[in-house]
C-alpha cells in the first residue's frame, strides 16, 4: 500500500477535496459577509456624512445635528479605556504565563478572566454605575466609562498575551536568564517585543469593542455631545474626563431610537473609518516593533 | 562588570527589589480580574436574590408566562433560559466552524494579497456597534425570513407570524457577530504555530489540507478554544443587537418562534422596570451570571482538559 | 443634598424676576426617558443659551431608572413618558407633566388599509383579527409590533385602548426607532409610536377617520396621547433657584414655542 | 552499473538576491550514501531541500535548472509533492517532533498514507523506533508526549518517524549532530542497511562520518559545488585543493 | 595546587518521579575544561544545568544536595540567580538567537550588566564574535536580524553572547555540535585561550572533542556519574569497566 510508483500519480483525495471546497464555502460566506456589511454601512452612510455633521454639535434649536462632541469623546473612551486596560491586562497575562504555577490559582484567574468576556454588557452598566458612578462617586462621566469598559476589555488583552507569551520559544527565555538577566528584564527585552503582534491583536480587538459598545455606557458614562469647554489653560481638557460624554455609538443609539437612520448609519460609517484607522496605525507600529522576522 | 569575585549572596538589593516588585505589580493586575468578577458576582446575588424570596424561585425559573406588569404579574422565565441555551448554542455551531475555517484560509491556505485585503475588513467589523447588526438584521435579514415563514405556514391560520423576528433570524445574526472575534484570534494563533511543525510533516508526504488539520490546526488549540470561549461570551452577552431581531416574545424556542433572550430580557425591560418587576430582572441578570459561569466551567473542563495531556 | 434646599429656598422664595435670576449658576442634571430626548436636550440648550453659567445635562436611562435617580437624588430631574407609580410618588416623586406626546399608529407603506376603527384596533392588539382581509385589507398576515413591558408609550396606548394585558404582540420592540424600522420593513405589519419621530418611511393610520394632529388631540378627537413628565423629588418650590428657573423657562412662551417646534403638546 | 536515481542539471538558486546555488549538477547513485560536506553557509541544507521541494515554502525561492526522480522531473507542473516527499523523506537538522505522542508522531505518516489498523500501526511504529535505536528507552511511554523527551532522543524520534513512511530516499540534514557518539554509531548502521533498500543523502559537519559511511561525497564551497567523487578518492585524492585545505584542517 | 571552582556534593535530582541525577559528587577545577560524556538522555544536560540554576526554571523539578561556587552554596536561598549566572554563563545545545540584531544580541548582557556606552558596546560586540570566529561573517551586517543566520553561524553567535558578560565559568552543552569543522576547531582552539581565565564545563557527545581540549572528563550513565579523572587517564585507563566500554564503542 505504501508503494507508489510515478511522483506523477496523482491520488484522488475525495476528503481533501471536500475540506478544500468546506474551507473556500466557509470564508466566501464569511468574507461576503462582511464586506456586504461594510458596504453596505458605506453606502448608506455616506449621504450623511459631510463636513457639517463632523464638525458640529447637534442642537435642536438651531436645527443642526453633527457629531463632533462625539467624536471626541470616542477618543477619549478608547484611549483612557487602554491606558487603564493593557497595564493590568498585559500585567496579569505575564503573571499567568512567567510567574505562576500552573495550579488552582492560575484557573482560578484564568476562569474569572473567561467569565469576564461572557459577562452581558448591561450587567456592566448597571455595575459599572453603581461602583464606579455612585460609590467611588464619579457620577456619569468618561472616566466611569471607561474604568467599566476597561473591565470588559480586559479578557481580550490578558488572553491575546497569553496566548502571545506562550508562543515565545522556551530557548529565548533560558537565553536571556543564562546570561544574568532578571526575569523582569527578560520580559522586558525578549517577552513583550516577540509577543506584541498577540498583544496589538488584543488592543485591536479591544478598541472595536470600546467603539463598538452602547448598553454598558449609557449607564455610566452618559449621552453629552458637547464639545470640551477649552478653559484658561486647557485644563478643560482634563475636566471633560469627569463630565458626561457619549460616544460615537451612544449617539447613534439615540438616533437609532428616534428612527434617525440615516444619521445611524452616518455614525457608523465615521466608526468604521476611525477603528480602520486606528487599526492601521497599530498595524504600522508594530511591523515597525516586530522582532520575529 | 568588575572581573574581581563578587558574592553571588545577597548583593544588587536594588535589582531584587525591581523584580520583587514586578512581581508583585503583576499579581495585582492577575487578581483585578478575580476581584472584578466578585465584585459583580456580590452585585448581583445582592440585587438578584430579593426577588426569589418575593416571587418564589420555582415560579421564576420553571415558569413558562412572563407578564411582568399585569395586575398579576408572573414572572416565569423557563422559555427564555431555554431560548438562550438553544440560541447560543445554534450560533456558536453555524459561526465557530465557519469563523475557524475562514481563519484557516487566511491563515493558510488565502493568497498573501486577498487574506492582506480580508483581514482588516473583518478586523474592522468587530468595531461595528451591535445597535447596526440588529438594524440590518431588520432591514435586510428580517424580511427574508419573513418570506420563507410566509410560505412554510401559508395555509397554517394559527401560526402568530413573526415577520422574520424569530429564533433563527436571532441565531443568525449571533453567528455573524461572533465571526469577527472568532476568525482574529483563531488567525493570530494559527500563524503563530512554528513553521518546522509545518516543515515535517510535508516532508512526511502530508498534503497540506491534512498538514493544516493534523498539526497546525491542534497546535493553535489553546488558541483556537480562546476564540471560541470569547466568541460564545459574545454571543451569549449581546442583547441589542438581537432585542431587534428575535422578536423578544417569551416563546418556546422554535425556529418561526418570536424569542426572548436573558440578555434581552434585562435590557429590554431595566429602563423602564419598577418594583418587583426590576427586581426579577436582575434576578435573570443573576440566572445568566450563574449560566456564563457554568459555561466557563464546562468549556475549561471539556476543552482544556484535552490540551493538557498533549503538552505535559 | 436635597437637604440643602429649604435653607437655600427661602431666601429667593418670592424671586421670578428674570434680570435677579439671570446671574444664576450652576449645574441642574436629569435623566430618564430615551422618549424624551429630543425635548430634553432642545430644552437644556436653550435653558444654557439664556443662562450662560448654567450646565444642564441629560442621559438617557429608561423612565423608571431616572425617577429611581431623582428618588436617591442622584440626579435633580427624573423624566418619564409615563404617569410615576403609586410607590414612586409615596417615595417622594412629584410628577410634573410638561409637554403631551400623540402616539400614531403606523401601517407598512404597501399597506392600503390606512383607516382603522378603534373597535378594530383593539381586534388586532389583542390577536382576534390576524390577517388583513377581515377587515377589508389585503390577504396579508398582520404582524404586530408592541413595546416592551414598561414602556411609557405601551403603558399608554394600551390603557387608552383598554387592553392591557391582552396584547397578543408578535414582536417586543424596545424602542421607537426599532418598531419604525420593523414596521417599515415588514408587509402586514402594525405598531405604535412617539408622534415627533414619524416620517416618510411608514404610513399613519387613522383612527375612527381621524388625523393624529396637534389640533385632533387638543380638540380631543386623536384620543392616542400620553405626558411627559419632568419628576422633582418634592414640589418645584422645593427645589433649589435653578431648578426652579428651569421650570418656568418651560411654561415660559418661549419654552411653549420650543416644545411646538419639536413636534410636541403643550399642556394647558 | 549503478542507476542514478536523482538527477540535478545545472541547479541555481536565489534567496531572493542572494545566489545560494550555483549551477549544481549532480547524480545522486541509487542504494548508496550521498554525504554533503563543506563550512557553515555554503549551502548544504539549501540544496538537500531542493531535492524533496522543502523550499517550496520559502518565500522568495527562485529555482532555475532541473531535478529528475527516477528521470522525472520533480519540479514539473504536473507533479503531486506529497507523492514527491513521500517517496523523499526528510530529517532536519534541528529535531522538530510534532506536539503529540510519542506514538502518535511515528505513526502520522503511515495513518496519512492511509493506514487505519492499529495492530499494523502498533507493528510500524516499533519497527520504526526499533530502527532508529530508541524503542527501549522509550517503550514505556509511547503515549506520553513527544516534547518531554532529551534533545537526542528527539531526533532519533525523527529519524524513527521519516522511516514510518518506507521512503525510497532519505535526507538527512546532520541527523546526528545532537547525538551521542552511541546513537550515532547505531544510526549509521541503520543507514548501512537503509542503502540495501533506500538512497541515502546527508549533511554532516564529521568528516569522519562522511568517509565511515557515505559511498559519495560532494564538497560544497559558498553555494558551488567544488567537488563530487567516490568518498575514498574524496577523502584520498581530491582534485581540487580547496578540497584538499578543507578536509586536512587547513582552511580559512 | 588547583583550586575547586565548583563542588558538586551528593546532588540528586528528579523530574517529578524520574530519578534524573543520581548522588552525583565531583569537584569541578579552576581554569581547566572539565568534560561531560556518556550516551543520549544520561543526564549531562541535566547536571550541567544544575550548575547555573537554570533548572529552577522547570516546574515539577526537585532537587537535593549542594552544589558550590567559590565555597558559597549557590542553591541557598539568598543567593541571587541573576549573579549567578552572569558568572556561569552557559551555551545551549540549541542556538536560540534573540528576536533582534545582531549587535543586540550580543550587547544584550552588558547592558543587563550597566554598559552603556555606545563605544565600550561596540568594542565588546566586536571582541566577543571575533571570539566567537564569527565577526568577519556578519561584520557588514550587525544590524540586521540575528535569526537570518544559518545554523552554525546562531550557535557562533550565543557562544559570543555568552562571551559578552565575561562570565567566571562558562557551561558549554554540545556547543559545536551544530558547527562544521572550520568552526569547530576554532571554537576548541578559544576554549584553551578561555581556560587561562576562566573555568569551562562542556557536554560533548564527541570523544575526540574531549580528549582533545579537556583536562577532566566525568562519564555519565543513567543519571549516574561512574567515574571522573583527568582526561587522559579516563580515556586511557579507565577505571570502570562501563568507561570501557562507552569509549570503545562496544557499549550497547
Ligand atoms: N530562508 C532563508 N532566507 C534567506 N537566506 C537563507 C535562508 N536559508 C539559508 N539562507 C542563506 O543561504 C546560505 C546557505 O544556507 P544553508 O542553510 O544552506 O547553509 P548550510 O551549508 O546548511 O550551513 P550550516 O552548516 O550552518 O547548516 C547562507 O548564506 C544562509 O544565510
Ligand atoms: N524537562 C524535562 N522534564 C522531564 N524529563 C526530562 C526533562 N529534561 C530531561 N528529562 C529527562 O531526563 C533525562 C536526562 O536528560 P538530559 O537532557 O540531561 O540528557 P542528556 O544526557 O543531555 O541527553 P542528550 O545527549 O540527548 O542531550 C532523560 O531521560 C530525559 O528524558
Ligand atoms: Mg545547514
Ligand atoms: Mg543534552
Ligand atoms: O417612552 P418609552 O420609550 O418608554 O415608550
Amino acid at each position: 500500500m505504501l508503494t507508489v510508483n510515478s511522483i506523477y500519480e496523482r491520488k484522488s483525495r475525495p476528503l481533501e477535496g471536500l475540506m478544500h471546497v468546506i474551507i473556500y464555502l466557509c470564508s466566501s460566506i464569511s468574507i461576503l459577509l462582511l464586506i456586504g456589511i461594510v458596504s453596505y454601512v458605506g453606502i448608506r452612510g455616506i449621504s450623511a456624512v459631510n463636513w457639517t455633521f463632523l464638525t458640529n454639535v447637534p442642537s435642536a434649536i438651531k436645527g443642526t445635528s453633527g457629531i463632533a462632541g462625539n467624536i471626541i469623546n470616542t477618543l477619549y473612551m478608547i484611549l483612557i479605556t487602554l491606558v487603564i486596560a493593557i497595564p493590568f491586562g498585559v500585567g496579569g497575562a505575564i503573571y499567568l504565563n512567567e510567574y505562576a504555577k500552573p495550579g488552582k490559582l492560575v484557573s482560578l484567574i484564568e476562569f474569572t478572566t473567561e467569565t469576564l468576556a461572557g459577562i452581558p454588557s448591561i450587567i456592566y452598566g448597571l455595575f459599572g454605575y453603581v461602583f464606579f458612578g455612585i460609590t467611588l462617586k464619579l457620577g456619569y462621566s468618561i472616566l466611569t466609562g471607561a474604568f467599566t469598559l476597561s473591565l470588559m476589555v480586559l479578557p481580550l488583552i490578558t488572553r491575546n498575551t497569553q496566548e502571545a507569551l506562550r508562543t515565545v520559544p522556551g530557548i529565548y527565555r533560558n537565553g536571556a536568564l543564562g546570561i544574568g538577566a532578571t526575569k523582569w528584564y527578560m520580559i522586558r527585552t525578549i517577552l513583550l517585543p516577540s509577543a506584541m503582534p498577540g498583544i496589538i491583536t488584543g488592543i485591536i480587538l479591544s478598541i472595536g469593542r470600546i467603539v463598538g459598545e452602547s448598553a454598558a455606557l449609557l449607564f455610566t458614562a452618559g449621552s453629552g455631545y458637547l464639545l470640551p469647554r477649552l478653559g484658561q489653560y486647557g485644563e478643560g481638557l482634563f475636566q471633560k474626563i469627569l463630565q458626561p460624554g457619549g460616544t460615537l455609538t451612544i449617539q447613534l443609539f439615540l438616533s437609532m431610537e428616534k428612527a434617525q437612520y440615516e444619521t445611524a448609519f452616518g455614525i457608523a460609517l465615521v466608526l468604521l473609518v476611525i477603528v480602520f484607522s486606528i487599526n492601521i496605525i497599530t498595524k504600522y507600529l508594530t511591523k515597525k516593533f516586530n522582532v520575529n522576522k | 562588570m568588575s572581573e574581581k569575585s563578587i558574592s553571588i549572596v545577597g548583593s544588587y538589593k536594588t535589582k531584587n527589589t525591581v523584580e520583587k516588585t514586578a512581581a508583585f505589580l503583576f499579581v495585582i493586575c492577575a487578581f483585578v480580574a478575580v476581584l472584578a468578577v466578585l465584585s459583580i458576582t456580590i452585585y448581583m446575588i445582592v440585587g438578584g436574590t430579593p426577588a426569589i424570596f418575593e416571587v418564589g424561585l420555582k415560579n421564576i425559573l420553571l415558569g413558562t408566562v412572563w407578564k411582568p406588569t399585569a395586575s398579576e404579574p408572573q414572572y416565569g422565565i423557563l422559555y427564555v433560559i431555554l431560548t438562550s441555551i438553544v440560541g447560543t448554542i445554534l450560533a456558536v455551531l453555524i459561526g465557530v466552524p465557519i469563523g475557524v475555517m475562514t481563519a484557516v484560509f487566511l491563515a493558510e491556505t488565502a493568497p498573501t494579497r486577498l487574506s492582506a485585503l480580508v483581514k482588516p475588513a473583518v478586523e474592522l467589523l468587530a468595531g461595528i456597534p451591535s445597535v447596526i447588526f440588529g438594524l440590518l438584521g431588520i432591514l435586510i435579514l428580517n424580511p427574508l425570513i419573513y418570506q420563507l415563514e410566509m410560505a412554510v405556514f401559508k395555509d397554517n391560520p394559527n401560526h402568530q407570524f413573526t415577520g422574520g423576528s424569530n429564533l433563527i433570524s436571532a441565531v443568525l445574526v449571533l453567528a455573524i457577530m461572533i465571526l469577527p472575534t472568532v476568525i482574529n484570534i483563531s488567525e493570530s494563533a494559527l500563524r503563530a504555530v512554528p513553521s518546522h511543525y509545518k516543515q515535517a510533516s510535508l516532508a512526511l508526504g502530508a498534503s497540506h489540507i491534512q498538514t493544516i488539520f493534523k498539526v497546525i490546526v491542534p497546535a493553535a488549540k489553546s488558541g483556537i478554544i480562546t476564540a471560541i470561549v470569547l466568541g460564545v461570551g459574545r454571543a451569549i452577552g449581546e442583547a441589542m443587537a438581537i432585542s431587534l431581531v428575535a422578536g423578544n416574545g417569551a416563546n418556546l424556542p422554535l425556529p418561526f418562534h418570536s424569542v426572548r433572550f436573558l440578555t434581552t430580557a434585562v435590557v429590554n425591560e431595566m429602563s423602564y422596570a419598577a418594583d418587583t418587576h426590576k427586581r426579577v430582572l436582575f434576578t435573570i441578570g443573576l440566572v445568566l451570571f450563574v449560566f456564563i459561569m457554568l459555561i466557563n466551567l464546562v468549556l475549561n473542563k471539556v476543552m482544556k482538559g484535552g490540551i493538557e495531556d498533549v503538552n505535559s | 443634598k436635597s437637604d440643602e434646599y429649604p435653607d437655600n429656598a427661602p431666601e429667593h422664595s418670592n424671586n421670578s424676576k428674570e434680570i435677579e435670576i439671570k446671574k444664576i449658576a450652576g449645574t441642574i442634571t436629569m435623566a430618564g426617558s430615551t422618549s424624551m430626548e429630543k425635548l430634553a436636550n432642545a430644552l437644556s440648550e436653550a435653558f444654557m443659551e439664556k443662562y450662560p453659567d448654567m450646565l444642564v445635562s441629560a442621559e438617557f436611562i429608561g423612565s423608571g431608572a431616572g425617577i429611581e435617580a431623582v428618588l436617591s437624588s442622584t440626579v435633580n430631574i427624573g423624566n418619564s413618558s409615563r404617569h410615576l407609580k403609586e410607590t414612586e410618588i409615596s417615595n417622594g416623586a412629584v410628577e410634573n407633566i410638561v409637554a403631551i406626546d400623540g402616539i400614531a399608529v403606523i401601517l407598512d407603506k404597501s399597506n392600503s388599509k390606512n383607516d382603522i376603527s378603534m373597535d378594530q384596533l383593539k381586534k388586532i392588539f389583542t390577536g382576534e383579527i390576524n390577517n388583513w382581509s377581515k377587515i377589508g385589507g389585503e390577504n396579508q398576515p398582520i404582524v404586530v409590533i408592541g413595546r416592551e413591558a414598561g414602556s411609557g408609550t405601551r403603558d399608554a396606548f394600551e390603557e387608552l385602548l383598554g387592553i392591557e394585558e391582552k396584547c397578543k404582540y408578535s414582536n417586543e420592540i424596545n424602542s421607537t426607532g426599532g418598531v419604525m424600522a420593523k414596521v417599515a420593513s415588514t408587509p402586514g405589519a402594525v405598531g405604535y409610536v412617539s408622534l415627533d419621530v414619524l416620517d416618510d418611511t411608514v404610513s399613519v393610520a387613522k383612527i375612527d377617520g381621524t388625523e393624529p394632529t396637534e389640533e385632533m388631540i387638543k380638540a380631543g378627537s386623536y384620543l392616542l396621547s400620553r405626558p411627559f413628565i419632568m419628576a422633582t423629588k418634592g414640589e418645584i418650590s422645593n427645589q433649589t433657584l435653578e431648578i426652579q428657573a428651569f421650570f418656568e423657562f418651560i411654561k415660559s412662551e418661549e419654552g411653549k414655542e420650543l416644545i411646538r417646534r419639536i413636534g410636541l403638546i403643550n399642556v394647558d | 552499473m549503478v542507476k542514478n536515481k536523482i538527477i540535478a542539471k545545472d541547479l541555481n538558486l536565489y534567496y531572493g538576491s542572494n545566489h545560494a546555488l550555483k549551477n549544481i549538477s549532480m547524480n545522486i547513485k541509487e542504494k548508496s550514501i550521498t554525504a554533503f560536506i563543506g563550512p557553515s553557509g555554503c549551502g548544504k541544507s539549501t540544496f538537500l531541500k531542493t531535492l524533496n521541494r522543502m523550499n517550496d515554502l520559502i518565500a522568495g525561492v527562485k529555482i532555475e535548472g532541473l531535478v529528475t526522480l527516477d528521470g522525472e522531473n520533480i519540479y514539473d507542473d504536473k507533479v503531486d509533492t506529497t507523492l514527491l516527499r513521500k517517496k523523499v523523506g526528510m530529517v532536519f537538522q534541528q529535531p522538530n517532533p510534532f506536539p503529540m505522542s510519542i506514538y502518535d508522531n511515528i505513526a502520522y505518516g503511515p495513518r496519512i498514507h492511509g493506514i487505519k489498523t492499529k495492530s499494523r500501526l502498533d507493528e510500524i511504529v516499533e519497527q520504526s523506533l526499533r530502527g532508529a535505536a530508541l524503542y527501549e528507552e522509550v517503550k514505556d511511554r509511547l503515549k506520553k508526549s513527544a516534547l518531554g523527551l532529551s534533545g537526542g532522543q528527539q531526533q532519533r524520534l525523527c529519524i524513527a518517524r521519516a522511516l514510518a513512511v518506507e521512503p525510497e530516499v532519505l535526507l538527512m540534514d546532520e541527523p546526528t549532530s545532537a547525538l551521542d557518539p552511541i546513537s550515532t554509531l547505531k544510526i549509521e548502521d541503520l543507514m548501512s542497511e537503509l542503502k540495501e533498500k533506500y538512497t541515502v543523502a546527508i549533511v554532516t559537519h564529521n568528516m569522519q562520518q562522511a568517509a565511515r559511511i557515505s559511498d559519495y561525497t560532494a564538497f560544497f564551497l559558498v553555494g558551488e559545488m567544488v567537488e563530487y567523487a567516490p568518498t575514498d578518492i574524496l577523502f584520498t585524492r581530491p582534485a581540487d585543493k580547496r578540497t584538499e585545505d578543507y578536509i586536512t584542517g587547513r582552511f580559512g
